[in-house]
């Protein structure tokens, strides 16, 4: 076919754009952007995609969305590249939101999981990744239906976006009982030293149900101080914080016992996988190509998986290498199993459809690893 | 013998202060300034227009926090409430009442002046350490009040305001960048020529009265409590009228775009340009939009640590900021002249 | 008699200001010196030459050790108490505290709860005034606990700026013969600086006498005293 | 006590209205204590225009904290201290250079980062009416402000002989130039009164001569009235019109130079053997 | 009732950590006369290295106590290399060198150590003290050892003559250096004490909030807080203080309705600077009286 060229794309490279919060408040999540570009590196040493290399151009932005206003006019206007990925975090992707779209430049991906990101009507240029965490409230919110109809559930939630959505998955999917059925909401601000004041609140209002809406930091402090205190409910904790190696080892295996979360990537950990050629592929990836990442940690799995998630999107670009195509593309990516996500659960998108993750696994803590349990569920917001 | 020194010291007032710029400089400086930033526009990619914006930007809302800390001696680590205040006001206008962006800059301005003035009368009992924690609280505090339920229905909470970026009016031939630029550097000229007025006026020797020696100010006659609370209202106006700009060219606010980083980068950028100095918080400005850049050029993982070292060197280079420095060279550069011309 | 401390050549700076111009000055072993000027002639500027706390070239030397150059702490753990002008009274610390800094550089709690009580018999007034905030002392009051922290150090040499300074004509009388004292009964050493050119020249063996940072004279202290040129262009009396 | 004191007031107020000559000011059982410590005790005195009171007495006598009840920076615990016939009690520090009083400060408390011209023209802000707003905008009249300030700060610098050093840093200066900048300051808001804290201070015998002259002219051509707080008797004795003396802040002795000179109490709390 | 009491417990715990800090803040301050805003940043460094020594195997309390001595260089050296040059250079400058110190340190940990969370063992053991599980067995340590802090801060400011030598430096260098104080090395001393200080707060405050290099970000802001609504002046003032704003903060969250518990930070802090508008020198300093 004809060789079709958008800006930042040429027979040799392929530019794409990100912003990370390499320093900052926010900086673990740094790890990442780190992990894409060790990917892409590996990529380029195999030989690039379609013959390409990846010429990956990574900003930092500080967590603060003028930064990330500034970086991303950078990446576009100046190093001109084809298309801005996994721009990381909800206000800093706001902030772009509009510049993106009136741009037309692809935002391709981003590292939050509001539902927002998938409105391909009136937002053809964004599209998010990993699943939403409206759907995944919602998730908890059917496995309650079912197993608990009269728990008293208290809600830990962050106090931005992130927590917000959570709790309005679960109240959605709790419908007309989440006025019964939740009996405390505890927000807490990434400032606050520790969560233990609000853990107590929630013990003392004999809640029965914990949905634990935290970052891996207060997720871990909550779980130790439920224990310590002596509570110990149906505990409910988000994906985003259930990490073994960064989260429930530090809280303590034992406090971390009968936890429930989803899951929707392999826990890097978990021995379940030792045998599992994708883990070993990454194993094998990390120990090359990333050898001081940190391969406890959860992030280090989505920035690879997410970068193959891209390296498919502009392996089906094949040599149209416009917007308009890696946009096409990324919206037509059928039953894709990425080699860490878990068994079945696949990426799906269409000319509707946005959100590339939709589906998530329960499972439990048995005080060693995770086991999944149950079907694979979609909690089906937007789509 | 008495009225000859007397014609001799009094002088032009440019002269004022041993070691300072001569006119003849200072004209040519000046001229140069206005020619480079005329063309700044036509020659630039909208991009780099757009981070010249911005750090005047932030160049306005340091000289702000000049005249209250520099200028007046009241510490403050607490400026970006004031810029967030600003930066909302003007969003608040014109997303939710269509109000059009020319009137979003007074309306900051003055919703800032009071919320400064306010906040300046229980400053009054406060000395440095105790005002620096206090207006440290009040850049803690202000992302979670923006984003308090409370006020959610017009801040939009966590989520913030999307603004459209204004476009230039009579049809004049700029883009959106361009405009927003030029829109900037006449608001700038007005405050900087305000602030220099300001400076070199009877209120501005009050203020630095005060600073030097609040007891003798007051036997003066300087009322130091009120001149303390309007410095910090109109230190807060500065920074209140950057922050409408600043959420005009992002075209976007949120609570995160004002935690106390923001705070810490404007008092950074006043101490790097000269405590005290007018035309040193330009340097400010620039310092604190392209320094994080440069930073990050050089390590990703340690561009925090990178960051400091060169905050450290500056520091080490000009302790008291790029205004001491030049004003060193030139006492130096003068000081040589008047030696060779013996 | 051996020279205590010598100074050749000194020259001192502000910054880029140069403000003494090269002059000799030495102090006797034992001896009172003066050291006398109008305003501004550099009289402060020596005394901070000596101790180190300003930028100077030529030579000093104490009790024949090099001291030019050395940091102000160390020339003064040498036996050598400055009375700053100005008074330095740490004002946040109490009037006894002030006095127990003045004897950081010694130990011996006895000797120096002795000595503070000596001052106290001196300057009543401080005993009064003992856990006052130096700060809120009259200005007269400070300035005896200026010289009664620089007593404190039990030095070989004093440096005293102005050491009458503020201070009503019954305390100034009784000051100068308590320097008197000390200086008999403890051998210290003194380099007085004073406008009252009369009360210091009384007291003094040797004198200086310095214009704009230059010497414009020096000698015994009563031959200065009775040259009736002298008295009349520099002195004034 | 207290009905004895309220005659006592009674009296001389009655008296100052029958007179024209009314005390410019008058300080009535003014007493202020730190604590245990007293530092003022029932001190009064009254002084007329144009004249020259010399304030004496032994260091910690009350002096200084008798100038700073002017100020207003301590206010008595009882007793009253009229200006012109009205009580300044009532107004806050800054409301004082406005009603013509003016002072200098025993321990310099000048703008240090100032030059030495900014110093006395900050010295006149209470000649001045302009704000923040019209300085800023540099309206004309404003401008108009500003030259004449300035024109009373240099005529004072002159006045002072401190033209060479107008465009010093004042914290540069040596000693005895500070304190005279820190005269010229307090002369710029033209006074009416003026409250001098050892001004010899750090002067040599010449220039506390020609001080004292200065002082002498400045009452007479500037029809200042002065208290004056001094250490040195020569310059007290030669220039003053009236002299109290204080002592543990007990007026001990009031009356001519001479008189005061000669009593017993102030030799033996005060001057000592050296009079002079 | 129950829920009061448990809320003033916890407060009293996480108040424990405030008080920690607040020690070292007050340490510095009364030695350099200013705050150290990289004092947070240096307490999770040394934690850092403390957790270093035990992954390497040595025993808790050794490494608690060569941490102690290496912070204590450690912050002796800083003073020496980075803040030396500044002598001269006016007090915001030093701020500024705070804040890069600050941004160096912080960045440094998270290049060694990265960002994910780590445990840090407690020498007190992890079960509660009391039966109702009101407070932990690390809380109560903690407590006890910020107690044990106090007292030597007490006896070093009031009853040795090195205090008052540090305290006279800090107040006038100047003057200190006639009175033949070592005025470099004091304040060299007080930054090596203040590290030592906010090291040993790091170990006890690191089994609480976790070991990360931001862990000392917000807490440090407590330590201010409770160190000025104490009184700057004051170790005793400061713990206090550090305990106040800790159960001042809870039973805000706790009991003033919406607000109270979005905003319990913000309540805190304006509590503090009412307390301040009141007692401008801190509930326990010493008021400082200027004359002229
Ligand atoms: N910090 C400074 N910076 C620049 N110049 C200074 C500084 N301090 C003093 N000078 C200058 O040095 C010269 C000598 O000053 P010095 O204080 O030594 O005089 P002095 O003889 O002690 O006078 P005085 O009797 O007033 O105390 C003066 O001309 C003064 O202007
Ligand atoms: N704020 C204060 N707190 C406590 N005591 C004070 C305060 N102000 C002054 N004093 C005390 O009051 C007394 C009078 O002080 P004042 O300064 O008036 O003395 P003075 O007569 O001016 O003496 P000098 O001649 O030494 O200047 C002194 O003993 C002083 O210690
Ligand atoms: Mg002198
Ligand atoms: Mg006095």
């Amino acid at each position: 076919a004809e060789k079709k060229y958008g800006p930042g794309a040429s027979d040799t490279e392929i530019k794409v754009g990100n912003t990370m919060p390499y320093s900052g408040p926010a900086s673990a999540y740094g790890l990442i952007g780190k992990s894409i570009e060790a990917y892409y590196k590996k990529i380029n040493a195999e030989g690039g995609v379609n013959g390409r290399k990846i010429n990956f151009i990574s900003y930092d932005d500080a967590y603060s969305p003028p930064k990330t206003v500034e970086q991303v006019r950078k990446l576009v206007e100046s190093d001109e590249v084809l298309l801005v990925f996994q721009p990381l975090g909800t206000p800093s992707n706001s902030a772009i939101h509009k510049y993106m779209n009136a741009k037309k430049v692809p935002q391709l991906f981003v590292a939050t999981g509001a539902t927002k990101w998938g409105d391909p009507k009136n937002f053809p240029w964004t599209m998010g990744w990993q699943p939403n965490y409206q759907s995944e409230g919602r998730i908890y919110a059917e496995y309650l239906m079912k197993n608990r109809p009269q728990g008293k559930i208290g809600i830990l939630f962050q106090n931005d976006d992130y927590g917000k959505d959570y709790v309005k998955g679960m109240k959605d999917g709790l419908g007309d009982k989440a006025k019964t059925m939740i009996v405390s909401e505890q927000p807490y601000e990434t400032s606050d030293p520790t969560v233990d004041s609000q853990i107590i609140n929630l013990k003392s209002s004999s809640a029965d149900v914990f949905f634990n809406v935290t970052t891996p930091k207060f997720a871990a402090q909550a779980i130790k101080k439920a224990h310590e205190i002596g509570w110990t409910p149906l505990h409910l904790l988000n994906n985003v914080s259930n990490s073994v190696g960064s989260v429930l080892k530090p809280a303590g295996l034992d406090a971390s016992k009968d936890i429930l979360s989803t899951a929707y990537l392999k826990d890097p950990t978990d021995s379940t996988w030792d045998n599992d050629p994708g883990k070993k592929d990454w194993l094998a990836f990390m120990d090359k190509y990333f050898p001081e990442g940190d391969k406890t940690s959860s992030f280090t799995v989505y920035g690879y998986s997410v970068a193959q998630t891209l390296l498919q999107v502009l392996k089906q670009c094949g040599d149209d290498l416009t917007r308009e195509n890696v946009m096409k593309q990324a919206a037509s990516l059928k039953d894709l199993q990425l080699a860490m996500a878990l068994p079945g659960i696949k990426i799906n998108t269409s000319e509707k459809d946005f959100f590339p993750f939709e589906q998530m696994q329960m499972q439990k803590f048995n005080g060693e690893r995770w086991e999944l349990f149950g079907p694979i569920m979609s909690g089906e917001v937007g789509s | 013998m008495m009225l000859r020194r007397t014609i001799e010291t009094r002088g032009p007032p440019a002269a004022e202060v041993a070691g300072m710029a001569t006119p003849a400089w200072r004209v040519i400086v000046f001229v140069l300034g206005i020619v480079v930033l005329a063309t700044i526009p036509f020659v630039l990619k909208n991009f780099y227009i757009f981070q010249i914006t911005l750090a005047v930007i932030y160049a306005i809302a340091i000289l702000g926090l000049n005249l209250l800390t520099g200028f007046n001696g009241q510490f403050s680590l607490g400026h970006s409430a004031f810029y967030a205040i600003g930066a909302y006001t003007a969003a608040i206008m014109m997303d939710g009442f269509d109000i059009s962006y020319i009137w979003t800059l007074p309306a900051a301005a003055m919703v800032c002046f009071v919320f400064g003035f306010l906040f300046g009368l229980p400053a009054l009992r406060l000395e440095n350490i105790y005002l620096a924690l206090a207006t440290f609280a009040l850049a803690i505090a202000i992302p979670q009040v923006l984003k308090s339920s409370l006020v959610e229905h017009w801040t939009g909470g966590v989520q913030g305001i999307s603004i459209i970026k204004p476009d230039a009016p009579f049809g004049l031939p700029l883009n959106s960048d361009q405009w927003l630029y030029v829109y900037t550097i006449l608001v700038a000229v007005v405050m900087y020529v305000g602030a220099h007025n300001l400076v070199k006026s009877r209120t501005g020797r009050a203020l630095i009265a005060i600073r030097d020696h609040p007891i003798a100010a007051s036997a003066m006659g300087i009322n130091v409590s009120l001149y303390k609370s309007l410095t910090f209202g109109v230190s807060a106006l500065y920074t209140g009228v950057a922050g409408a700009l600043g959420a005009l060219a992002i075209s976007f606010v949120a609570p995160d775009s004002f935690t106390f980083q923001l705070a810490v980068a404007l008092f950074v950028g006043l101490v790097v340009g000269g405590v005290a100095s007018i035309s040193g918080t330009l340097f400010g400005g620039l310092f604190v939009l392209f320094v994080p850049n440069i930073a990050e050029h050089f390590s990703k993982g340690l561009a925090g640590a990178v960051y400091g070292v060169i905050l450290l060197l500056v520091i080490y280079l000009m302790p008291t900021g790029a205004a001491g420095l030049v004003r060193l060279i030139v006492s130096r550069l003068v000081q040589q002249g008047r030696a060779s011309g013996r | 008699m051996s020279k205590l401390l010598e100074a050749r050549a000194l020259c001192a700076f502000y910054g880029a200001t140069q403000v003494l111009f090269g002059f000799d000055l030495s102090i006797e072993e034992g001896g009172i010196t003066t050291l006398l000027g109008a305003n501004g002639a550099g009289k402060t500027t020596t005394l901070r030459a000596l101790c180190g706390m300003v930028r100077t070239t030529g030579d000093i030397r104490f009790d024949g050790k090099a001291i030019r150059g050395r940091a102000t702490e160390d020339i003064v753990r040498l036996g050598i108490a400055h009375v700053p002008q100005g008074r330095g009274t740490f004002s946040r610390q109490t009037v006894e505290e002030n006095l127990e800094i003045g004897a950081m550089t010694r130990s011996g709690r006895a000797a120096i709860d002795a000595d503070i009580e000596r001052v106290y018999g001196y300057f009543p007034r401080l005993m009064e005034r003992r856990r006052q905030q130096a700060g809120t002392l009259s200005g007269g009051e400070q300035q005896m606990l200026a010289v009664g922290r620089a007593m404190m150090l039990r030095p070989r040499l004093m440096l005293l700026d102005e050491p009458s300074f503020g201070l009503a004509p019954l305390i100034v009388e009784e000051l100068f013969g308590i320097l008197r004292t000390l200086n008999q009964t403890e051998k210290v050493s003194m380099l007085v600086v004073e406008q009252n050119a009369a009360l210091a020249l009384d007291l003094a063996e040797e004198a200086y006498l310095i214009e704009t940072g230059e010497l414009v004279t020096s000698g015994p202290a009563r031959q200065l005293r009775d040259d009736e040129n002298i008295r009349r262009a520099y002195l004034g009396y | 006590m207290s009905a004895p004191a309220a005659v006592a007031i009674e009296v001389p107020r009655a008296a100052a209205r029958a007179m024209t000559a009314a005390p410019l000011i008058d300080v009535r059982d003014v007493c202020v204590r730190f604590g245990g410590i007293v530092a003022l005790d029932c001190v009064s005195f009254t002084l007329p225009e144009r004249e020259l009171l010399g304030l004496i007495g032994p260091n910690g006598a009350g002096k200084t904290t008798l100038f700073n009840c002017f100020s207003r920076l301590y206010t008595p615990v009882s007793g009253d201290i009229l200006f012109e016939g009205q009580s300044i009690l009532s107004r806050p520090p800054h409301r004082i250079a406005d009603i013509g009083i003016g002072r200098t400060f025993q321990n310099l408390a000048l703008f240090r980062t100032m030059s030495v011209l900014d110093n006395v023209r900050v010295g006149s802000h209470p000649l001045g009416r302009s704000d923040f707003l019209s300085n800023a905008l540099k309206l004309p009249w404003t401008v108009r402000e500003e030259k004449s300030l300035a024109d009373i700060a240099w005529e004072l610098i002159d006045f002072l002989d401190l033209g060479e050093v107008a465009h010093r840093r004042v914290a540069d200066l040596p000693f005895g130039m500070q304190k005279r900048v820190e005269l010229a300051r307090a002369l710029a808001a033209r006074p009416k009164l003026l409250l001098l804290d050892e001004p010899a201070g750090g002067l040599n015998h010449t220039e506390i001569h020609g001080l004292g002259e200065l002082i002498r002219r400045i009452r007479d051509e500037r029809r200042v009235t002065i208290l004056l707080v001094e250490h040195h008797m020569s310059m007290v004795m030669s220039i003053c019109d009236k002299v109290v003396a204080l002592d543990f802040g007990k007026k001990i002795a009031e009356g001519t130079p001479a008189e005061v000179q000669r009593n017993e109490d102030v030799i033996l709390a005060y001057l000592g053997t050296t009079k002079k | 009732m129950e829920l009061f009491l448990h809320q003033v417990l916890a407060g009293l715990a996480t108040g424990g950590i405030y008080a920690c800090m607040a020690l070292a803040v007050v340490m510095i301050y009364q030695a350099i006369d200013h705050l150290n805003f990289a004092q947070g940043e240096m307490a999770m460094f040394s934690t850092f290295i403390a957790w270093q020594l035990i992954q390497w195997g040595l025993p808790y309390w050794l490494a608690f106590g060569a941490t102690i001595a290496i912070s204590f260089v450690a912050g002796v050296a800083i003073e020496r290399v980075v803040l030396k040059p500044l002598h001269n250079a006016p007090v915001l400058s030093h701020v500024v060198a705070f804040i890069a110190l600050l941004a160096i340190l912080n960045s440094a940990a998270g290049f060694i150590w990265d960002y994910t969370i780590k445990s840090f063992p407690t020498p007190f053991g992890n079960g509660p003290l009391f039966e109702q599980g009101l407070m932990s067995k690390h809380d109560g340590g903690m407590i006890a050892v910020t107690l044990l802090m106090l007292a030597f801060l007490y006896l070093f400011f009031r009853h040795t003559r090195i205090g008052l030598a540090m305290r006279a430096a800090a107040a006038n260098p100047e003057s200190a250096r006639l009175a033949g104080i070592r005025v470099g090395w004091m304040t060299a001393l007080g930054w090596g004490m203040a590290a030592a200080i906010g090291s040993v707060a790091g170990m006890l405050i690191a089994p609480v909030v976790f070991l990360e290099p931001n862990m000392m970000l917000s807490i440090l802001l407590y330590g201010f807080a409770g160190a000025v609504v104490g009184g700057l002046t004051s170790p005793g003032g400061a713990v206090l203080g550090g305990f106040l704003v800790g159960i001042v903060e809870n039973l805000a969250g706790t009991y003033i309705p919406v607000v109270g518990r979005e905003m319990k930070l913000t309540i805190a802090l304006f509590i503090i600077v009412a307390v301040l508008c009141v007692k401008p020198s801190g509930l326990f300093g010493r008021p400082i009286v200027t004359r002229v």
